[in-house]
């Protein structure tokens, strides 16, 4: 335990060392995440509630969407989590060039995730998908089909937010981790983002197979 | 208490893993397996969360505590969708043109 | 009973005794306690009162069979009342076989009534004494609630579903009807009367206005003006279900699943026909969403309805544990 | 009252540490961030008091000729919310949990200062948001926001309010999370988790709360938003969507959220308990457990908001059993209340007062509650006048009895000024009539059959209704004392010792007003809690 005088660089006043200093950090991060699960969980509260009602509707829905391009994306965005478990263990490593370049790789595959998320957002726009007032639906089970593009719109749309919101506060870390600003004691930012980006991982783990893979076993 | 550090050769085999489990969930998808497809598309995404969150996110080699906190997340989520299913899957059970005895 | 409590309601039907036994049970515990507790309070805030500047509390180890007591005597009284209140509301949504069904329209800011012999109201609903009747309720913008005081019965009244709700008048007079779920500017206005009469008197008053036809047969009239008779036959079923005695049954859908088909099934498969569609038809009728008022709906429902006695009574052999209620007699 | 005034003349403190108005805007230090969330609060309550005074004259007739219907609907919602979200919620754990958790554990400060400051930069901005709405003409969907009234009906500020009420989830869940972090990480050496004050593990149980049932509303709300603005249904009867599933959400946070108004006034009543007794608490680990019991099984009852808005039957019956469950910690909290009298040495302040006040209306709101879980009678008296006598003897009888308690116990150790003896006790007074005539009333006007919300009634609910309204004249008088002589008191109230009720605890270890870091050397804990019988030796030996 370090007493009041010898306070290193880094470590705030009110704590009495790194160790504690860092579990507390680690413990809110924890904390808020769990705060997301409650949040993204109303949305997937509303997903199992619709699609119990109206699977066949839910079904028409997801044969829609592009399961080559969600894969891909899948892929991605484990790959972009990969980049940032590195960066975090170059973070305990001392390794401040790596981390930069973890970090921008995770930065780097985020966009492309987010790229082709454009293409596929424009091309729903283009086939009267996105719900609204343009939204057309010329099959049967419309009102269902609408509820699905609802909840996809919502719920990719809400994820996508946090990875951009991840993705800005990742630039932040890069820029700090260049000057130096992380070493093996004291790297909690890199950490928290870190846990960050993996969530949004995991939300997408479970967003892929209920909006593209459910139901692409019945025939349609 | 200091940290764990996790070697690069776990992160790459997770990440393997993922990516095999990635490829498993979206053949099966295609396959008519009645109600078993939804199981197996729920239960590779349950494992997949799992090593993410047990490797890539540390929970394997953190504190019990961290580990009761991811818990609870997940736990209050059951709470919330299962609760609120025990309303929409008993509507109408009870008929409501029985009769009183 | 209660007759001279002041502040009171009265009881206008067979469930109002009955909820006020359990209210009045309640509330004779629930002062017991408070009394209990607050009389501990005050008495050991005197007794116990500070002597002098320095003294201090005396503590007493801590007395696990006293937590255990008052953990579990309020418990099971709290389950006892739990089951009793649970008998009530179940009882109070679950109308009888002989009740006779009316069909309720909310919007803002209104209630609209139809009487089975197709007699409509708004605002006012007439019945008669000592019948069970069963009130068919939707909602054609937000929600509303159906409250009568006298009768101790609520029931929300949703936009795109059916709820249900009986009540079986104990007393001639007029009743408060009010709106209980928030519904915007007006939603104080949203009232009217329930006016419970001797049956006589119900009849002359039922004769003594013009009708029209009985909800039965504005729903044939609907049946055959919609063209649903083209494929919904009674002598075939190539097209589409026979509707014949289809009330009440159990259907098995394409692609798995089954339901008893009640008013919320047939009102989902007017609307939207293809959500649930039944085993061995193919996705041919079209929505009528738009197409009919939430009135219509409910006549059609209710001839529907009809058709599921008729075929009782033509074949004889249909009914089983699980057939509907009789309809009532149209005269 | 036993006080000696032996202060130093100007120690140095948190308030003289520096002055300047940047110096408050800017601070890290959990207690004047305490002081800031105080004045917010003082604001939003007197506004939404004025609300109410406002609902309470116009229901004195029933023929509602004050004002328009609409203007009416306009006027309790914004009590509702006012009181709700920027009142009641960050009432206690904003402002007494904010100042007193550090110091009751030992800290320097909370976890995360700058978080801390954040949540309050929050929380002004969703009342922003929520102000411009009232100026912009109101919201007159009920503080519930229901569906589809809220989402396609209404033609008000909607999204503004909604809006504003999703932001200040944000700070409530800030300082949710900062006092859960602190209460794990920051305690002193030998502050075991038995060792803790009453009031930490309320507001333990109180985030946890906030962490996890925030979020749920605040998706709800922003679906209503995104519905209003972008025409994106989920409730939406049209398109299979239910509107029955936003009271779901709403309430899995709203019904727990009545925990977070009651549970920490329930931990200042602990500690107000135990100080006016001078007696180590009945049954600790009980009361201590009882806080996380209630936390945790008010997550899985909030169907019972929905007994009669076509929730299934079945699901009516756990909910109803579940609610029934979640009473009986709050029973043994007032029973080992009333059995820490027994033998206590009473003294009866103005806090004690106000404990107990709290317990007699605490007793009546929660009896009340439980005949409102009972199905049978639900039925009849839900959504009238019952439901709003039993809420507010809860929220207004419960957390603001609690809170005005903690303030008048606290008070001389946040601002090291003491108020008027005299003037406290006849406010105590006044609230504890002026509340009873206020909403006993109530009780039968809701099993009258009188709807809420209701802008104009039948004639025979009159009686009740004037009795009520003169009830609240006395309340809000109650309510201004207190203002008063506060105010009064900062400037020329007699200086506080450290300790002025002998009571036990860190915070009284330190000095009135504590410096910044809150104590000259960290504190070691060697005693358990509320061991006045260790105190009065350790005095003795000293």
């Amino acid at each position: 335990m370090q007493g009041e005088s010898s306070h290193s660089w880094g470590l705030a006043h009110h704590f009495d060392s790194f160790d504690q200093q860092r579990e507390a950090s680690n413990l809110g991060m924890w904390v808020f995440l769990v705060t997301e699960i409650m949040f993204f969980g109303g949305l997937f509260t509303a997903y199992v509630v619709y699609r119990s009602g109206q699977g066949a509707a839910f079904a028409l829905g997801s044969h829609e969407l592009d399961i080559t391009l969600g894969a891909i994306n899948t892929a991605v965005l484990i790959g972009s989590s990969l980049t940032m478990a590195l960066a975090v263990w170059a973070a305990q490593t001392g390794r401040r060039k790596a981390i930069v370049g973890f970090i921008l790789a995770t930065i780097l595959l985020g966009g492309v995730f987010l790229g082709i998320k454009v293409v596929e957002y424009s091309a729903k726009f283009e086939h009267h998908l996105v719900p609204g007032p343009n939204f057309h639906w010329n099959g049967p089970e419309a009102p269902g089909v609408e509820m699905f593009f609802n909840l996809y719109f919502l719920m990719t749309g809400l994820h996508a937010a946090h990875m951009v919101i991840g993705m800005g506060i990742l630039l932040v870390v890069a820029i700090l981790a260049w000057r130096g600003a992380f070493s093996p004691e004291n790297h909690n930012l890199v950490e928290g983002i870190g846990l960050y980006w993996h969530f949004v991982d995991i939300v997408w783990i479970f967003l892929f197979p209920l909006l593209y893979l459910l139901g692409r076993n019945i025939q349609v | 208490m200091s940290e764990t550090i996790t070697p690069v050769r776990t992160y790459l085999v997770v990440f393997l893993a993922l990516m095999v489990l990635t490829a498993i969930t979206v053949a099966v998808a295609f396959f008519e397996l009645g109600p078993l497809n939804d199981i197996a598309a729920m239960g590779i995404a349950i494992t997949k969360a799992c090593l993410v969150i047990l490797y890539f996110m540390h929970v394997r080699h953190s504190s019990r505590l961290t580990k009761v906190v991811v818990v609870a997340g997940f736990l209050w989520l059951l709470f919330l969708i299962g609760f609120t299913m025990s309303d929409y899957l008993t509507r109408g059970m009870i008929s409501m043109q029985g009769t009183i005895g | 009973m209660w007759k001279n409590v002041p502040f009171f309601p009265e009881q206008a039907s067979t469930l109002a005794g009955e909820v006020d036994a359990l209210y009045f049970t309640f509330l004779g515990i629930s002062v017991f306690f408070g009394l209990l507790v607050a009389g501990l309070v005050v008495f050991f805030a005197i007794r116990f009162r500070r002597r002098s500047e320095d003294e201090i509390g005396r503590p007493e180890k801590a007395g696990i069979w006293l937590e255990i007591i008052w953990s579990v005597i309020p418990l099971a009284i709290l389950l006892a009342m739990f089951a009793w209140g649970a008998k009530v509301y179940v009882q109070a949504f679950r109308p009888p076989g002989n009740a006779i069904e009316y069909f309720v329209t909310a919007k803002q800011w209104m209630w609209k009534f139809q009487h089975p012999q197709g007699n409509r109201e708004i605002n006012n609903l007439h019945v008669p004494l000592g019948q069970p009747i069963r009130l068919t309720m939707t909602s054609e913008d937000v929600i509303h609630s159906f409250f009568v005081p006298a009768f101790r019965v609520k029931a929300d009244v949703l936009p795109g579903r059916y709820t249900t709700v009986w009540f079986e008048a104990s007393k001639v007079g007029t009743f408060h009807l009010f709106c209980a779920e928030y519904c915007g500017a007006e939603h104080s206005m949203m009232g009217g009367s329930i006016i419970v009469m001797e049956p006589a008197d119900y009849e002359m008053w039922l004769a003594g206005r013009d009708s029209g036809p009985s909800v039965i047969a504005s729903g044939e009239e609907l049946f055959k003006l919609k063209a649903c008779n083209t494929c919904h036959r009674s002598d075939s079923a190539t097209l589409a279900p026979i509707l014949h005695g289809v009330f009440g049954e159990e259907v098995e859908f394409e692609g798995g699943g089954t339901q008893i088909v009640d008013e919320n099934y047939l009102r989902e498969s007017i609307m939207n026909p293809t959500a649930k569609l039944v085993k061995g038809y193919k996705p041919l009728m079209p929505t009528y969403k738009g197409q009919m008022t939430e009135d219509e709906v409910l006549q059609l429902i209710g001839y529907i309805k009809s058709l599921a006695s008729d075929a009782k009574e033509d074949h004889g052999a249909v009914s089983d544990s699980s057939s509907p209620d009789p309809v009532p007699d149209e005269g | 009252m036993s006080v000696t005034v032996t202060t130093p003349a100007r120690r140095k403190n948190y308030l003289n540490a520096d002055y300047g108005i940047k110096s408050w805007l800017l601070t890290q230090d959990h207690k004047r961030i305490a002081i800031l969330y105080l004045v917010s609060i003082t604001f939003f309550f007197v506004l939404g008091g004025v609300m109410a005074a406002l609902i309470r004259v116009e229901l004195a007739t029933p023929l509602g000729d004050m004002v328009e219907p609409d203007t009416y609907n306009r006027l309790f919602t914004a009590h509702g919310v006012v009181m709700v979200f920027l009142f009641l919620i960050p009432s206690i754990p904003a402002v007494l949990g904010n100042f007193l958790i550090p110091l009751m554990i030992g800290a320097k400060d909370l976890a995360f200062p700058k978080l801390n400051l954040g949540s309050w930069y929050v929380y002004n901005l969703g009342a922003i948001l929520m102000v411009a709405a009232l100026l912009r003409g109101g919201t007159d969907t009920g503080w519930t926001f229901y569906t589809p009234y809220s989402s396609t009906f209404a033609d008000s500020e909607v999204i503004l309010t909604a809006l504003g009420a999703f932001v200040v989830g944000f700070s409530s869940i800030m300082t949710g999370l900062n006092f859960i972090v602190t209460i794990h990480r920051m305690r002193a050496p030998g502050l075991t988790w038995f060792r803790l004050p009453l009031f930490v593990w309320a507001h333990y149980g109180t985030s946890l709360i906030q962490i996890l049932g925030t979020p749920v509303v605040a998706i709800a709300i922003l679906l209503v938003a995104a519905e209003r603005l972008l025409h994106i249904g989920i409730f939406d009867p049209a398109l299979g969507g239910d509107p029955v599933l936003f009271q779901h959400l709403f309430w899995f946070y709203s019904h727990p959220a009545v925990y977070i108004m009651i549970l920490p006034s329930m931990g200042v009543i602990s500690e107000l308990i135990t100080a006016f007794s001078r007696k180590r608490i009945f049954g600790y680990k009980f009361v201590a457990f009882s806080s996380l019991a209630i936390a945790v099984l008010g997550f899985l009852v909030w169907g019972h908001h929905l007994f009669v808005s076509s929730q299934s039957i079945y699901a009516g019956l756990i909910f109803s059993v579940l609610s029934m469950l979640v009473a009986v910690p709050s029973a043994v909290k007032v029973f080992n209340w009333t059995a820490t009298l027994y033998q206590g040495s009473i003294s009866w302040q103005t806090p004690m007062i106000y404990a107990l006040g709290f317990i007699g209306l605490f007793v009546v709101g929660g009896l009340t509650g439980t005949m409102l879980a009972t199905l049978g009678i639900d039925m009849h008296v839900h959504d009238t006048y019952f439901v709003v006598a039993h809420f507010h003897y809860i929220m207004v009888g419960g957390a603001i009895m609690g809170y005005l308690g903690g303030l008048h116990f606290w008070w001389p150790k946040i601002t090291g000024r003491l108020y008027s003896v005299f003037w406290s006790k006849i406010s105590a007074g006044l609230i504890f009539v002026g509340f009873n005539l206020t909403f006993f009333p109530q009780f039968l006007l809701g099993y009258m059959g009188m709807p809420r919300r209701y802008h104009s009634y039948p004639e025979e609910f009159q009686i009740l209704n004037v009795l009520s309204s003169a009830g609240a004249t006395i309340l809000g008088l109650g309510y201004l004392l207190p203002l008063i002589y506060f105010t009064w008191s900062m400037r020329y109230g007699e200086r506080a010792s450290d300790n002025p009720w002998g009571a036990y605890g860190l915070e009284w270890e330190t000095s009135s007003p504590p410096p910044t870091l809150n104590f000259d050397e960290p504190p070691v804990v060697t005693t358990e809690a509320y061991d006045y019988l260790a105190m009065r030796d350790k005095k003795t030996a000293a």
